[in-house]
């Protein structure tokens, strides 16, 4: 039991006793200004514990926390977001009904999303995965809207969905070690040489890139981000997300050098990265096409651990992590600038839209920003070939929709003229802005290896900056063109699968109808009869 | 044939004719009275296992006999709580007939 | 043949188990006039000490506890016997008759002073006679004894379910009680086969001799389906919603809690001590089949009803469908015996938190019904605000029914999976995970429609109980708490099986 | 002894059997139901008479004799108000003969 | 010879059973079903179960009987015939029952050589409660848990049965049985039976110890003797608030639990009696549970409550 | 002689089956109510002719019972009397 190990476990232990604490009616009221602090012992244990663990109870449960480096990344990125989110909601949702409910499912969301980040056993991430997947829906469904309903539904079934793949993934990972609740290194070393490869890798890619947002199961993130609160988007966006890279992370045998699965993920990633794109520029509405661009740089995350798990490279889940905390924080910093534009008047506007614009960019790798370095050090992974030009691409497509959003927020209606932006949002989101510039520059060289010069140079300028070009390019064309564009409703193909509503209403009643027959007597009696008689033939 | 392979055989065709009427008779005392004849013949079934099982001195084996008088006064029992059930039912004006299944939600408190 | 040995003390208590609920019902019966439950809860509160203590002296003494009838040994006498699967049993049910007889105060109370009134007699006379005979059933090893505890347990239901006098209530009943006869005396056919072919009625005997033959078969056939009608799988479910929903809520927490199990249990019994060995796979799979034909269309019945006691009532049918996916899991396990498999584990730990977890939500249902003055699922809109702690307690026990963490109900599905998958039956594996979503589904629709606005013009919720509220949420609590069990195999269910001490 | 018995109780059986034949084809044969109810009391009554009556030498002791002799007494008693009731019963609910 | 009087037994049963079930009036049924009852004791008698043939007369051709022809009584006038359903769904149910029915005959016809029994047990044990009766050892000694179950099963029903008044009857008296018409017939039989009745029933019971007979065939003929008090309207079916009858109701499964309590200090065990005692307390049970019996099948027929309790 | 008695048994039986048919078909419901009747008296007989034949003198209390009870179901099938006279008003005196 070290300081180290007891750090990492206050880093859940704080955020679930201050839920915990909301049972009382009165704490419950007032927690909607406190849930800030709520992840500041897990920053801190990002920050002091790196290389600590504790186990939390003793066989054959063995509850274990650790972090290692590629967690202690994230959970930084996601405790900063978090804190400045919770303080940035305390202002922005003041005076709100519900505001108690929507502090317990805060609390319950960050402590799940923080856990992700430090477990060590199977249980455990399970546990702090669901959680973190099931309580979101309290955030998505927070306002009363139908528009809000129906995205907590869709949200709901696709994150139980998700929930099923990953256990019976997991049940087949367990499988391969003889412990109740291995470590999840340990059954990840066994499953290579199991013969339940196949389907394990399945289900883990289907599970976690459901909350990932992989085409085509990335249809409720659409929905859902848009319509929660500004705070909870950007957790939503920018965190909850997370929890799937990590757990791809996690659970793929990304050392074990399997080029088929490998190309496949990489494929896959791809195809989102442009999809998402595709679809996100015929948007009308600002967060949604945010949600899009989450959508397609998930994509390009799982490109990169495909291309790792291919090469069976060292360091791609370090690499991704990168990726990942990079696009945390501007994600972070987007979804809360936005809820500033929104509530201030176009003169107040200028700076933030400016500093939203290198924001933006910095998804499209612009020179200079995390964006630029995240891809920079991920390229290698891709070698020379057809993957590392469709990855260079997509940041072609990232410009593209990222010109788009600018526009729309540039053009966002003011509720109120003179509506100048409070202190209160606007100190979390410039520091989750100035952390998304300042961040990525500290860790590039532990992470990448190599020196920051090297982004210096004119050939990796080039790289970066020839897409951005391209990406202008191509956003003037689609201006021009853009109201001819056909409108993709929100959520694409989910609208697909509403069509098939009524088929399952249908087999909705024609199971009643059959059941109404069932439950007539002679129907149930003779039943009896048969299920006795092919017993006696059975046995 | 012996005797008690004559009943078995007898308690089968009970058994089988009792079902038969359980399975479509309409009303519920049909039913209970179908019941009861499936009864009878597990009863015989136990009858002729103690008529074999004959032997130390006993016509038949007293165990199986002793478990057909508890059954029987249990079916007795059972007969005289659905009749009661039955009629009560009959009291509050709902049909016995058994023509239609209960409609899933026709519950109202 | 008078045996020379003296009566363990721990055998006594199962002697206790069975009559302390017959002489409280009995002085109800003669004494209890006025305050029925002045008796009925003294005794269910000691039918519960008596059922915690064998549960403890089993695990402590790691072997089974046996009482033999009036020293009688089988297969002239009778035997009663608590392993570890029986003792854990009959202390789920005491906990759970106890819990739901706190709650009944509420309903079921008499005036004091007042003269007797017939639901008060009524339902605490027929609670004990649960008690006894669910304890009779978890401790008898004569299959007969168990013909007659069958009995015990259909007549202690039935006039429950129709308590309330209703019309609908009473055709109901009468449903329920024609169906389990049809049951009983099916298994009564079977019975007789059995000691027609092997001379005793004694599982453990019966476990030594049986021989895979005509007549066996014939007599387990006609059992196992005789059972299954009264555990109401799917298709012979046709008198479980109707009966379970009419019933008042704590008759409904103990009848779907725990009556429904009683016929399972019988059937594991059979299966596993009766049944000659290896019993083919072809049956194993068609009980699973039915299991899973259970799951997946009362499910999706569940999710359709408009009325929250008959959606708890077709998640009922749907939830024991679960049980009967043990029977190819346990027999393609990696396991040398069955009860040390991961899917016998699963299959019990998924019975118990069920029971749990289901009495809960009647017990809640009931509640919110009270409070609402309906239980119409659409219009429940304010619930959250008017029963919290019922709609937790009710969310809670869903989350044990859906299979999420940290529940009871996750670690017996994660159980069940595994075996599953060790088994190579991925059909079952997926009816599972398919029913998770499915429960999920109808245990959110509940939950979603609490916590929206009430309806315009609805009458303001009434106030009920907090006592009350706290015996559910106490179910429900015990249902998760079954989550932190440790997740191998526990040695305490194999206690006692296979045969003698 | 043993032989004279013996054929007193064939005799005696025989005449029993004859009038519980008689009794049947009355109720195989008569019209209407008061008249079938008249052949059916008294041939079976005096056909089981007839039957106790040459049972008796063959009872082993004199409580099994006795026994026979209530069980007659009864049936007599118990037919003989049966099938007042019965009578009562058609004259209620027959058209008259 | 005997075989002969099987065989015409097994076709008159068998017609008995077919016309219960095909026949169209309910209460042709209910009287092919107590012919049936009769002519299963019969039946009995033939296997040499003298005790089961003495229950079933008195059950299937009383007490089972009694309660059905109320029924039909009451049902007759208000609610019509259900008709069976058509003939697709007569001949699968007659297949599915006759392949049920088949598959139990070839049990029947291959019986396992040598034939298990436990005749030799019973015997070999008797002594030890100092009965003559092997059913009565079995039901009051080696089975004695059934039995006492049994009779909790008993209770339940009076319990079950009593839970169908209507709230406003509560504590009051079952409907009348009385005859709908006044009968000298009646009245004399209903006078002059019961002392018969009553000799008889208390005979079986104390004769049941050692020869065929016990306390639920003696406890129905005593029923039996008061319900037919009842019909004639020589006695009126009581208040089921009655402590007085509660009392009676309870009595015999009282006794015999407290005579299984006694056995734990006695010789050990429950329910097991110290051999110098054992048939006198075993009789004693007996007793106090044909009594009980007797109450408690009286009650059953007469049924719930249906008029408020005096007061 | 047994197989003497066992034959007369069995006619008795017949003759008491052929009864019991004709009660069956009917026409009347008296018949019906007769069936139980005849099974007493016959049924006793059968009995009591077993009882001999076969020396088991038990059998003779279930001819007294059969006996006992025939009167009973006798009178318990006037209560199940069909028909509408009864039930229409006039029935309780």
């Amino acid at each position: 039991m070290t300081a180290s190990g007891l750090l990492i476990a206050s880093g859940l232990a704080v955020p679930l006793g201050m839920s915990l604490a909301c049972f009382w009616p009165g704490v419950r009221e007032r927690a909607l200004g406190w849930i800030w602090a709520a992840p500041i012992p897990a920053l801190l244990a990002a920050l002091f514990a790196r290389g600590g663990g504790i186990v939390m109870s003793p066989e054959p449960l063995r509850l274990t926390l650790a972090l290692d480096d590629v967690g202690a990344m994230l959970l930084g990125g996601a405790a900063l977001l978090w804190s400045a989110a919770g303080f940035y909601a305390a202002t922005y949702l003041r005076g709100q009904p519900g505001t108690g409910r929507f502090a317990v499912w805060w609390l319950l969301t960050l402590a799940g999303s923080l856990g992700t980040f430090m477990v060590a056993d199977m249980t455990s991430f399970y546990l702090a995965f669901s959680v973190a997947s099931l309580s979101a829906y309290g955030l998505v469904s927070f306002e009363t809207t139908a528009r809000a309903k129906r995205a907590g539904d869709v949200y709901m079934a696709l994150a139980l969905l998700g929930e099923a793949f990953i256990l019976l993934a997991f049940v087949i990972l367990a499988l391969g070690v003889p412990i109740g609740n291995p470590l999840i290194r340990e059954a990840v070393a066994a499953l290579p040489s199991s013969p339940l490869l196949a389907p394990a890798l399945i289900l883990l890619v289907l599970g976690f890139g459901l909350k990932m947002g992989l085409a085509p199961l990335h249809v409720w993130m659409p929905l859902a981000h848009p319509v929660a609160p500004m705070p909870a988007s950007a957790a939503l966006s920018g965190i909850i997300v997370k929890a799937g890279v990590i757990g791809l992370m996690r659970f793929l045998p990304l050392d074990a050098g399997l080029p088929g699965w490998g190309g496949g993920l990489v494929a896959l990633g791809l195809f989102t990265a442009f999809y998402a794109v595709a679809v996100g520029i015929t948007q009308q509405q600002v967060k949604t096409v945010l949600a899009y661009s989450t959508v397609s740089q998930m994509g390009v995350v799982a490109a990169v651990l495909g291309a790792g798990m291919a090469a069976g490279a060292p360091g791609t889940a370090l690499l991704a992590a990168f990726y990942a905390l990079h696009h945390l924080l501007v994600k972070g910093a987007l979804f809360l600038g936005v809820g500033i534009v929104a509530g201030s008047a176009p003169r107040h506007r200028i700076l933030i839209v400016l500093a939203m614009g290198v924001l933006a960019l910095s998804l499209a790798g612009l020179p200079l920003t995390s964006g630029a370095l995240a891809k920079y050090a991920a390229k290698p992974l891709f070698g020379d070939g057809l993957a590392a030009a469709l990855a260079t691409l997509s940041a072609v497509g990232s410009t593209l929709l990222m010109l788009h959003f600018l526009r729309l927020l540039r053009e966002m209606p003011a509720a109120d003229p003179d509506a100048a932006p409070e202190a209160g949002i606007l100190l979390p989101w410039a520091i989750v802005a100035l952390a998304s510039l300042v961040m990525p520059w500290i860790l590039f060289q532990p992470v990448a290896g190599y020196a920051l010069a090297d982004l210096f140079e004119a050939k990796a300028l080039w790289t970066a900056i020839w897409p951005l070009l391209l990406g202008g390019v191509l956003a003037i064309a689609l201006f021009r063109i853009g109201r001819a564009l056909p409108q993709v409703p929100e959520g694409d193909v989910i609208v697909l699968a509403g069509t098939l509503w009524p088929l399952v209403q249908a087999t909705g009643r024609q199971i009643e109808t059959a059941d109404r027959w069932l439950r007539q007597w002679p129907v149930a009696s003779a039943m009896l009869i048969v299920i006795a008689i092919s017993f006696a033939l059975a046995l | 044939m012996s005797a008690p392979t004559l009943y078995g055989l007898c308690a089968a065709a009970l058994v089988g004719i009792g079902l038969f009427g359980l399975i479509l008779h309409p009303t519920p005392l049909r039913k209970v009275i179908s019941f009861n004849l499936v009864g009878c013949g597990a009863f015989l079934f136990f009858g002729i296992a103690a008529r074999r099982g004959a032997g130390a001195g006993f016509a038949g084996d007293p165990i199986p006999q002793a478990l057909v008088i508890t059954g029987i006064v249990v079916a007795f029992a059972a007969t005289a709580l659905a009749v009661a059930l039955i009629l009560r039912m009959l009291e509050a004006g709902a049909s016995t007939v058994d023509a239609k299944p209960l409609p899933p939600d026709d519950l109202s408190p | 043949m008078m045996p020379a040995q003296v009566a363990a003390p721990d055998g006594v208590l199962l002697i206790l188990a069975l009559m302390l609920p017959s002489i409280g019902l009995l002085a109800i019966f003669v004494l209890g006039h006025s305050r029925p439950e002045r008796i009925a809860l003294p005794v269910l509160a000691a039918n519960l000490a008596v059922a915690l203590i064998v549960a403890l002296q089993v695990g402590h003494s790691g072997q089974a506890a046996t009482y033999r009838l009036g020293g009688w040994l089988p297969p002239l006498g009778i035997t009663l016997r608590a392993d570890g699967l029986s003792a854990a049993l009959i202390a789920m049910a005491a906990l759970i008759l106890f819990v739901v007889a706190i709650y009944a105060r509420g309903n079921f109370a008499s005036k004091a002073g007042g003269s007797e009134s017939r639901q008060p007699m009524v339902f605490w006379t027929l609670l004990l006679g649960l008690s006894t005979a669910l304890n009779t059933v978890f401790l008898a090893q004569d299959l007969f004894s168990l013909f007659v505890a069958l009995e015990l347990l259909t007549f202690s239901a039935v006039p429950l379910v129709c308590l309330e006098g209703s019309r609908e209530t009473l055709r109901a009943a009468l449903r329920y009680l024609l169906f389990a006869l049809a049951g009983s005396v099916l298994y009564l056919i079977g019975v007789a086969l059995l000691y027609g072919a092997y001379g005793t009625l004694d599982i453990a005997s019966l476990h030594q001799v049986t021989r895979a033959d005509r007549a066996t078969s014939i007599a387990l056939g006609l059992m196992i389906a005789g059972l299954m009608a009264k555990a109401a799988l799917f298709p012979l479910h046709l008198w479980l919603p109707p009966a379970h929903a009419g019933a008042p809520a704590p008759a409904s927490a103990v009848l779907s809690a725990l009556v429904v199990k009683a016929p399972f249990f019988l059937i594991l019994r059979l299966w596993f001590d009766v049944a000659p060995q290896p019993q083919p796979v072809i049956a194993g799979t068609m009980l699973a089949a039915l299991g899973a034909a259970s799951i997946l269309v009362c499910s999706v019945l569940a999710l359709r009803q408009a009325r929250l006691k008959l959606m708890v009532a077709y998640s009922t049918v749907a939830q024991v469908g679960y049980l009967f996916l043990v029977f190819p899991l346990v027999m393609g396990s990696e396991a040398a015996v069955p009860w040390a498999s991961i899917g016998w584990t699963g299959g019990v730990l998924q019975l118990v938190s069920h029971a749990f977890a289901k009495a809960s939500m009647f017990l809640a249902a009931g509640l919110i019904a009270e409070a609402m003055g309906h239980d119409r699922i659409d219009d429940l809109g304010g619930a959250a605000e008017a029963v919290p702690i019922s709609i937790a307690a009710f969310a809670l026990a869903g989350l044990s029914l859906m299979g999420l963490p940290p529940a009871g109900g996750f670690v017996a599905k994660v159980m069940l999976l595994t075996a599953a998958v060790v088994s190579a039956n991925w059909w079952i594996a997926a009816t599972i995970l398919a029913g998770g979503l499915l429960a999920a589904g109808y245990v959110f629709r509940v939950i979603g429609r609490a916590f929206a606005d009430p309806a315009g013009g609805a009458p303001p919720p009434k106030a009920v109980a907090r006592s009350r509220e706290l015996a559910v949420l106490s179910l429900a609590g015990v249902a998760l708490l079954l989550g932190f069990l440790p997740l191998q195999p526990f040695a305490y269910l194999g206690i006692g099986q296979g045969g003698m001490p | 002894m043993s032989v004279v018995l013996d054929a007193f109780t064939v005799i005696t059986v025989t005449a029993g059997l004859v009038f519980f034949l008689a009794g049947t084809v009355g109720l195989l044969r008569f019209p209407d139901a008061l008249t079938r109810l008249h052949a059916l009391t008294k041939a079976d009554n005096l056909g089981l008479g007839l039957i106790v009556l040459g049972l008796l030498p063959q009872c082993p002791d004199i409580t099994s004799a006795l026994k026979l002799i209530a069980i007659w007494v009864l049936v007599q008693f118990a037919g003989a108000s049966a099938s007042q009731l019965i009578a009562q019963f058609v004259r209620r609910n027959e058209p008259g003969p | 010879m005997s075989l002969l009087v099987d065989l015409v037994l097994v076709a008159l049963i068998l017609m008995a059973a077919v016309w219960t079930v095909l026949v169209r009036d309910r209460r042709d049924a209910v009287i092919a079903f107590i012919v049936l009852g009769l002519l299963l004791s019969l039946v009995w008698m033939r296997l040499y179960a003298v005790d089961v043939a003495l229950t079933e007369a008195a059950v299937g051709g009383g007490a089972t009987g009694l309660v059905l022809l109320r029924a039909c009584a009451r049902l007759l006038p208000v609610e019509a015939e259900g008709r069976l359903p058509g003939p697709g769904t007569q001949i699968a149910a007659g297949l599915l029952s006759a392949i049920a029915a088949a598959g139990l005959a070839a049990v029947v016809l291959s019986p396992p050589v040598p034939y298990p029994s436990l005749a030799a047990l019973a015997a070999e044990n008797i002594h030890q409660v100092g009965l003559g009766n092997p059913v009565t050892a079995v039901l009051l000694a080696y089975r004695s848990l059934d039995t006492l179950l049994e009779k909790v099963v008993l209770v339940l029903a009076v319990i079950g049965v009593w839970a169908l008044t209507p709230d406003a009857f509560w504590g009051g008296a079952p409907g009348s049985l009385k005859s709908k018409h006044a009968s000298g017939a009646l009245d004399l039989l209903a006078r002059v039976l019961p002392p018969f009745g009553i000799v008889v029933g208390i005979y079986l019971v104390w004769n049941g110890a050692d020869h065929p007979g016990g306390t639920f065939q003696g406890g129905t003929v005593l029923a039996a003797m008061w319900l037919l008090m009842m019909m004639a309207d020589l006695a009126d079916p009581p208040e089921i608030r009655l402590k007085r009858l509660r009392r009676l109701v309870v009595f015999g499964p009282a006794v015999f639990i407290a005579a299984g309590f006694a056995g734990i200090f006695m010789s050990g065990w429950f329910l097991s009696y110290p051999p110098d005692y054992a048939k006198p307390i075993i009789v004693a049970v007996e007793a106090a549970l044909a009594l009980s019996i007797a109450v408690i099948l009286g009650l059953l027929v007469a049924g719930p409550a249906a008029e408020p309790p005096k007061r | 002689m047994p197989e003497f008695l066992y034959a007369a048994a069995a006619l008795v039986l017949l003759l008491t089956g052929l009864g019991l048919m004709r009660m069956l078909w009917g026409p009347s419901p008296a018949d019906r109510l007769m069936a139980a009747q005849l099974l007493g008296t016959g049924g006793g007989a059968i009995a009591l002719l077993i009882a001999i034949a076969s020396g088991t003198m038990a059998i003779i209390d279930i001819a007294l019972t059969l006996a006992l009870l025939a009167a009973f179901a006798a009178v318990a099938l006037t209560l199940g009397e069909p028909g509408t006279k009864t039930r229409a008003g006039e029935g309780e005196q």
